[in-house]
């Protein structure tokens, strides 16, 4: 109840912190959709020597740990690092750089599994139609989207669940960087644990109207019918 | 000017040639049909002209260009040709935007469009699906929506693989009644595979039988029906063949 | 006040901003200055690499020996002291190792240590973790044993840690009082001069970096430092636990 | 260099983290397979009422941020919590099963969309050559393994990355349940970036194997041929 | 004992009735063609009667026993036979495993599967493709591993959705034979969909004729062909029919 009553105290804060949150991992989310989906969908289209190599380096990725992904990025934008110029840490596009580096690898891998899974016979059609190559492949990620959106909603729920990254380059300055993770753990950290699973709450709230709306698009799923 | 000149092309699917043609010409403006047993490469003939399959080996000339020379692909001129498949794989959505596929490929005015798309759906039968989810369709349906969206394109060159195979005795004289006003009207070359040799026997000008990736026999369809040149050919007409 | 770049950098150790000292100072400071705070709450470590990378414009941090090492690197222009607390032991209120009400840490230490009564130890090197060892290393014991755990955290959850397993520990007051609810710990042993935690403030050093915001450093430690900065500091605290969590002690 | 004369000296502590940390996340890796596989495939084969906001659910549950699931294991295994008796925080067990929390949504979500995008006539081919309903739902995974093992590797590669969970249930107590992860947050405490990325390089190598192994069951992919 | 007792059996899709038997009875030991024309509901029954689809009224009884009654599904019943699709789906494995298939999940002991499996493989003509990837075959080839995987069962049935329409003559003759062959031996029941007329004349000793999901004529092949009793089958057999 406690908790309740100071989240509606601290009403304004706390939109500030939840628009600040689904600014960053939407734009993150958003960034690596658009270089994770082709670059998913070409592994998945193609044959090429390497192409092991590659997806098994995604693969990697996929398990990597947002501390090092913020530790790496902290170090690049540190004034002290090779572009400390920008003065970038410590600010929001910090943290989309560091969750980007989170989320890329797992829409590319999971598209081009959904890619790959998908009747290789889809892109041979779309060429016989008269698609050109970048046409064709589009044609594909549109027939595989439920495979796509599942991986573009995992990412999602990885950089909007994430804390290591942006704790690290966003430092958690209040009116500035903080997101709903940080501010869960800073409450943590004092041992308000009622207003940390209220704020986590929220999140799942707001990751529940996200997932609801993206789900809309997954035709596999057959929601329509029952 | 022929429509295609093949010259030794060679496919190889895991150490099986597959397709071995060292010479093949065909005319345009014609109806071929493609005969031969199972796995004879009628399929693979057909994608490679579409180049949707890199041979191993071989040029082909197609009407006044290369389509392929040394692996090089010219992809504008397999824009001219559409090929239907012989399992069409329909895309997820109504049988409208199946049809209108290829039009807005290329970004045909919105009216041109929607005219030419109703009618390619009456020409085969199917106006009373045009907004039904394609995916459900019967098998002799999605053979009916892939010819549409092909014919739709009124390419050059149609590629017909089993177009009829799982049409009923009515549709497949409708369809053959459309491909040939097609290929009247629009002087659309038609190479078509068929196991139907009555289809062959009333439609093609010309037939091709491929026995084990081989050209076997390649005639005037009136000599092949009636005096086949080759012991193969005709036990393949017998129905006593053992491949 | 003077005129100060608007924004400055702040990097801490979590114990500051979590027994809400900050929140209670820097507004004050915010609105004197006409400046913002942008306040890192970090481990000690952390915090001083930020002032060598350039990363921060001013450390607030307590771990001396640390401290005058980043002085003598050159890494800070300008070093005070602010204020400090207490470290306390605290433990079960079943007190097995019988060590409630003594003064003197070392004997202390050397109960529970002869008794193996659990104790949990930060084990990451920040300023409680270095004091404790010092204790030891002044007993010439080594701690080791399954009832020596290193839990390699944060003050707060060293303190659940603890309290999860009837164990002792080290910890600063303030931590400790903000916790108290939440744990049931109860305090065994103050008052040794051993005990003393105390906090420095660091400008960093702009030869190094000239991008630093050196003019509010300056002024933040100015403040701190500050006769109205002591004021405040001293106050802290006494309306919610009735005693002040931190001693100004600014010379 | 620092770090690499470090982690030689420290070598046989390292072996220990490592095998540890597979152990755990592997475990939760295994146990999420097992009922998100099953979970995911009758979301994936079926319609039913209230699929689409179950479906939202999972997808929600694969934003849940590891402090907020380390949090609620915590407050239940805690002495003061409904399974307190059975002693299990700051124990690998306790590890295990928070990260399961966060794993179990990702194989579940990422295997209904593998199924659910497949032709659904794979089932109906089973059945008619006589598997039983288990023995259809079976065949069908088997199709979609490429999806689903990208599904599993997400998984992994999430528990294997996480910190926030292992740390709060763990308590990341040295010889005990010090994993990589929780590792590498100490050191980076500390300011010892150096270690920090060390340590990322060390689980990024371990995640790159297990990829490699678990990728040889994709075949989709047709790693075999170029 | 009749093979099927169906009644008042009807499915709707989409608002639409693509099925309305009131009542069907099929004899056992017999091979039924079932003919009509595309959309006419052939697949959807047979994918009722073997329960891969559920329709919204009707019972079946089968054989001993009552297969279908009131929404409860006996698929003990439905195990007693195999249907080969009329776009048959190749497991992603190779072409010995997919005929393996079925034996494998009745778990026969290796033995016999490896010496059924050869003899199914061997009779459909594919005894070279035996350790291909069976999703790599040509459409004919697809439908003779699709067979294979459905004689191996030796099923009481068989349901057979237009199962040589990807075949080349002289194969349909080849599967025609071993299906007859079949239905000699062990007495298996064959309801075959087929829009090839030669085929249901050569194969059938009944012929069942649906149009627009009612069955409009059942009975014996050589009457049905030499004297259709109705003016639809007429139509049907001349081609003129227009749907
Ligand atoms: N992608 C592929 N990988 C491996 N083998 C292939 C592939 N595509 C075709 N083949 C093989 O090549 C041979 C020729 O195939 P193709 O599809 O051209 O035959 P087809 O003449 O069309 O036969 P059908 O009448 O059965 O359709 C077949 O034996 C087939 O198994
Ligand atoms: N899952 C489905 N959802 C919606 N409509 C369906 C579905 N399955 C079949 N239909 C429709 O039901 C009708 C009957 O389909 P069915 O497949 O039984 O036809 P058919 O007699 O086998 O035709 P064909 O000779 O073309 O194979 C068709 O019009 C088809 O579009
Ligand atoms: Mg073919
Ligand atoms: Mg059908």
């Amino acid at each position: 109840m406690d908790a309740i009553q100071f989240l509606i105290q601290q009403q304004s804060e706390i939109i500030e912190i939840v628009l600040l949150s689904l600014l960053v991992s939407g734009s993150a989310t958003i960034i690596s959709a658009l270089i994770g989906i082709p670059l998913g969908a070409w592994i998945g289209l193609n044959n090429f020597v390497g192409k092991g190599l590659l997806l098994r380096i995604v693969y990697t990725l996929m398990a990597l740990p947002p501390v090092l992904a913020g530790l790496v990025v902290y170090l690049i934008l540190s004034r002290s690092g090779p572009l400390g110029e920008l003065e970038w840490l410590f600010t929001p596009s910090a943290m989309v750089i560091a969750q980007c580096l989170l989320v890329t690898p797992i829409i590319t891998g999971l598209s081009a599994a959904a890619i790959a899974s998908k009747e290789g016979i889809i892109y041979d059609h779309a060429r016989s139609l008269g698609a050109t190559r970048m046409q064709a492949v589009w044609t594909v990620i549109s027939e595989s989207r439920t495979g796509i959106i599942a991986g573009i909603m995992t990412g999602f729920g990885r950089a909007f669940a994430e804390v290591g990254a942006v704790m690290l380059v966003g430092g958690n300055i209040r009116h500035y960087t903080r997101v709903l993770t940080t501010a869960i753990i800073l409450e943590t950290r004092q041992g308000n644990f009622e207003m940390g699973v209220a704020l986590g709450v929220i999140l799942l709230i707001l990751s529940f109207i996200v997932s609801s709306i993206v789900l809309l698009n997954a035709k596999d799923f057959n929601l329509g019918e029952v | 000017m022929n429509l295609f000149e093949i010259t030794h092309l060679t496919k190889v699917y895991r150490d099986r040639t597959v397709l071995s043609i060292d010479k093949l010409y065909l005319e345009r403006e014609r109806i071929y049909a493609v005969l031969g047993p199972n796995g004879a490469g009628k399929s693979t003939l057909l994608r490679i002209l579409n180049l949707l399959v890199e041979p191993d080996s071989g040029d082909i000339k197609f009407v006044d260009g290369q389509l392929l020379k040394q692996g090089h692909k010219s992809y504008d001129m397999a824009r001219r040709m559409c090929m239907v498949f012989q399992r069409p794989l329909m895309f997820s959505t109504s049988v409208y935007n199946n049809v209108a596929y290829g039009l807005r490929l290329r970004k045909l005015p919105h009216r041109e469009i929607e005219r030419r798309v109703s009618e390619a759906i009456d020409f085969v039968g199917m106006q009373d699906f045009i907004n039904y989810p394609a995916t459900k369709l019967s098998g002799g349906e999605m053979q009916r929506v892939a010819l549409a969206r092909a014919l739709v394109l009124r390419p050059e060159v149609l590629l017909l693989d089993e177009p009829t195979a799982n049409l009923d005795p009515h549709s497949v004289q409708v369809i053959e009644e459309i491909v040939r006003k097609h290929h009247q009207q629009f002087g659309t070359s038609v190479i078509m595979v068929t196991h139907n040799l009555f289809q062959a026997k009333r439609m093609a000008d010309e037939v091709i039988l491929l026995v084990g990736g081989e050209v076997v026999e390649k005639s005037n369809a009136e000599d092949f029906f009636n005096n086949p040149s080759n012991e193969r050919s005709k036990a393949f007409l017998d129905g006593t063949m053992v491949y | 006040a003077e005129k100060v770049e608007s924004t400055m950098t702040l990097a801490t150790t979590t114990s500051t901003q979590d027994s809400g000292l900050l929140d209670y100072l820097i507004p004050i400071f915010e609105k004197e200055y006409k400046t913002t705070v942008k306040v890192i709450a970090v481990g000690s470590g952390q915090a001083m690499e930020m002032g060598k990378k350039g990363d921060a414009d001013v450390l607030l941090v307590h771990s001396r020996a640390a401290e005058d090492a980043f002085m003598a690197g050159k890494f800070g222009s300008v070093r005070k002291d602010v204020m400090y607390n207490q470290f306390l032991i605290v433990g079960p209120k079943s007190d097995p190792a019988k060590i409630k009400g003594m003064t003197d840490v070392k004997a202390a230490f050397k109960k529970i240590a002869t008794a193996k009564k659990k104790f949990v130890s930060r084990g990451d090197n920040s300023g409680t973790h270095t004091k404790e060892l010092s204790i030891w290393t002044a007993l010439k014991v080594t701690p080791a044993g399954r009832w020596y755990v290193e839990s390699g955290q944060g003050m707060g959850d060293t303190l659940m840690m603890a309290n999860e397993m009837n164990a002792y520990t080290l910890t600063d007051e303030a931590t400790y009082l903000s916790w108290q609810k939440k744990t049931g710990l109860k305090e065994m042993v103050r008052g040794d001069k051993l005990l003393l935690n105390p906090y420095g403030v660091i400008a960093v050093n702009p030869a190094k970096y000239p991008k630093i915001h050196n003019k509010a450093a300056m002024a933040f430690v100015e403040f701190m430092t500050g006769s109205k900065g002591q004021a405040l500091i001293g106050e802290f605290g006494k309306e919610k636990y009735g005693k002040a969590l931190f001693t100004p002690s600014a010379k």
